[in-house]
């Protein structure tokens, strides 16, 4: 059961249009799967649903003078029907991403969820969790058209999980069982994904042997992991 | 008009608000500013939403590293008792009620304690990130904002004309002329800025403001 | 009467079912033994659900690790590639359709497949620990089982008498004298043990059998 | 904020007649607090609602010649009202543990719960999470008198979320902040229990200076913990 790939184009040859995709990363470089996202640009899938939790931002925690690739290219180049985020446009009005400026010509659509409703309708995606009663929202727009619930006085939200076709991710480093470890804060929504797609696929700076991650730090464990790239 | 308090004023006035052993979260803007005023002596913890619990001052340039950032996406400096954690987890603290405090910045606060943080209706679409997270889960809601907006309106209303982000869920608002606490019964003016009057403040107020016996001045 | 198959070769059969690659949850008892028996050149990843996937042996005395058992409660050895986690990603796992197969022991199996194997209802209290969370999310559950129970009774029976564990979730059933799978037709009889016919089986099983045209002896 | 407390018996103290305590281990040794529970057995608190994997086993996961406190103690002596479980009693019905003793006797409550269950309401809990739906337990003994729903073809039962008074905990290591580390298989309900509790007290073999446990083993954050004991 060979997990490695060699080469990104490789891991994402399959991906059909119409596929919905998890990507995993806060929204800059960190935890950003930059390679396999290029990878799917150059492949050309259309129609796609991006679950992710911006809509793409060029510039976001980005060390001046580098330039982070995101799903943003995927938006500019039109391979976007969908985009389910929390943090969809671009900070400052004045300096709109591809996705506001689709939006506005009604090119892409969005979901648009709270992160912490996105991150937990993603691992309930994973955990086999059909759907969950929140807070989050309640009163707000986010909560139009849904059914609402008093629980122990407090009215909630009736929220589902989310489930996707791929997950790209990013890991700092990875076994052949396909075991993931993260560094720092670019963990965030990668271990909730992997758990919540049909094909995972990490783009990782090291493939290590089996046996070479701390079984403690290991924070995706290789049951949800079908494909490593080395970055 | 009185002079008014600037940004770092603001958010020195928010972080007397810091209990010792406090887990808190500070949004983006002004509550940013809140961690470097914290008095001497009290130890305050700092979660950010996007997977760290414990962090260190603003990285200067030269010193960043992509794997640890804030949810502003500022890069940090790491510090001893951090712990980097999943953004369902993340979450988890703050919607099961373990931050004791967050710091957001607002649009408008109504006189119920509505918040609206997301969105200006002139664009149509706006980022939403984790306010509605915190503004539902956290146990105590402090707004630091200027009390007016750039034209002059009020941003304390009578009624949110932005989109909510929470409801009922702040329990003090610190602004650059006043520290209103909100209540069961209403707003209630309980500090002002230096120079200004409760009359001063209630004209640029839309809601009535009960005024505090022991009203007194902004003490930074 | 011909001769029943033992415990090590129920277990050896069930073995041949996994796959290489699979994820697979192994009850107590009778599966508990088939890991020793898995055809060469395969690979079959463990799962266990107080939080370990991959695991080595059991220890031998000496060797023993509080910290390292299955769920059991038996002592493992250490394998490269393990990972450590909570009880509910434990069950994540399981819940979200993760685990390929899982094989389980049981008081009664119904001709819909239909498990039951927590409670005997002469105990009148019992355990369930993980079986209803693997029986209702494990994408194929095998169970491993003598025929009949120590009085002769059959255990694959039309409905189950005892307390059910899950509805309609058993693919196959493995005994000590038949592979029988279960379909939405019913039962399919597709091995028996030497010497067995499929009528002898018919004789100690409730629900009619329906019998595979290319039935065969059961191999190890 | 000294989270450091110099004795078991002074970390359960506090705990009133009539507390909901969870109680962390999967049965045996590994994980188990054995000295918060042997401290609790001598404060005396009654009427307890105990939440725990198992309903106090005495000899599950044992080193041979070993001997295993667990929360049977509380249940034999009587401080036990209510006990909350996947495995309640000993795998052999002719030994008996004290808990099926007592039972029979009608003198302790038993909530009987799927291990999965078990662990998710207890997350949802500490999650902010009132309730969920999940398909295990249809159709049988535990969805009796549940609200039951249908998500995607799939019948699933609606699960209530579980929070007690005290946490009790065996964890490997802490950090004065309170972050705590666990080792292998022991890790189990622990950093579940941690953040479902109001008051949750960890017992720990070593109590280590701030930053000497790696942030990316940290399974349990200090947030949850607000008493450490050095066993």
């Amino acid at each position: 059961m060979n997990k490695v790939f060699l080469s990104c184009a490789e891991a994402v040859a399959d991906v059909p249009d119409g596929a919905v995709i998890m990507i995993g990363g806060f929204g800059g470089a960190g935890g950003m799967p930059q390679c396999l996202i290029q990878a799917l640009r150059e492949q050309g899938a259309k129609n796609l649903t991006i679950i992710s939790n911006t809509g793409g931002l060029a510039g976001f925690g980005a060390l001046s003078g580098s330039v982070t690739i995101t799903h943003n290219v995927l938006i500019e180049s039109g391979q976007v029907r969908k985009v389910v985020a929390s943090f969809p446009v671009s900070a400052s009005p004045s300096r709109p991403n591809a996705f506001e400026v689709l939006y506005r010509q009604g090119k892409v659509e969005l979901e648009l969820v709270p992160q912490g409703t996105l991150a937990e309708r993603i691992r309930a995606g994973g955990a086999g969790i059909p759907a969950f009663y929140t807070p989050t929202g309640v009163g707000t727009a986010v909560a139009q058209g849904k059914e609402t619930r008093v629980f122990y006085g407090q009215e909630c939200v009736l929220e589902h999980a989310l489930k996707a076709d791929y997950a790209f991710l990013r890991a700092n480093r990875a076994d052949t069982t396909g075991n993931l470890a993260y560094k720092g804060t670019s963990r965030n929504f990668s271990p909730l994904m992997a758990t919540a797609a049909r094909v995972t696929v990490a783009e990782v700076d090291e493939i290590l042997e089996s046996g070479c991650i701390d079984p403690e730090v290991v924070a995706t464990p290789g049951i949800y992991v079908k494909r490593l790239v080395k970055r | 008009m009185p002079e008014r308090l600037n940004r770092e004023a603001i958010a020195m006035r928010v972080a007397k608000e810091l209990p010792d052993g406090a887990y808190v979260n500070l949004g983006i803007g002004i509550p940013t500013l809140v961690s470097q005023f914290v008095p001497e002596g009290r130890t305050v913890a700092y979660h950010s939403e996007n997977g760290l619990l414990r962090y260190g001052p603003l990285a200067a340039p030269g010193q960043e590293d992509i794997d640890l950032i804030n949810a502003g996406g500022q890069f940090l400096l790491p510090v001893p008792g951090m712990a980097f954690f999943n953004s369902a987890e993340a979450f988890a603290m703050i919607r099961g009620g373990h931050i004791d405090v967050t710091v957001l910045g607002a649009f408008q606060v109504s006189e119920r304690g509505d918040l609206a943080n997301w969105m200006l209706s002139s664009r149509g679409v706006g980022n939403i990130g984790g306010a509605m997270d915190l503004a539902a889960g956290a146990k105590r809601v402090i707004v630091a904002m200027e009390h007016t907006d750039p034209l002059g309106n009020p941003k304390i209303v009578r009624e949110c004309s932005y989109p909510l982000t929470g409801q009922h869920c702040v329990s003090l608002i610190i602004t650059d002329v006043a520290v209103i606490e909100v209540g069961a019964a209403g707003l209630r003016l309980r500090e002002i800025a230096p120079g200004w009057t409760p009359e001063a403040i209630q004209e640029i107020t839309e809601p009535r403001l009960a005024v505090a016996d022991n009203v007194k001045e902004i003490t930074l």
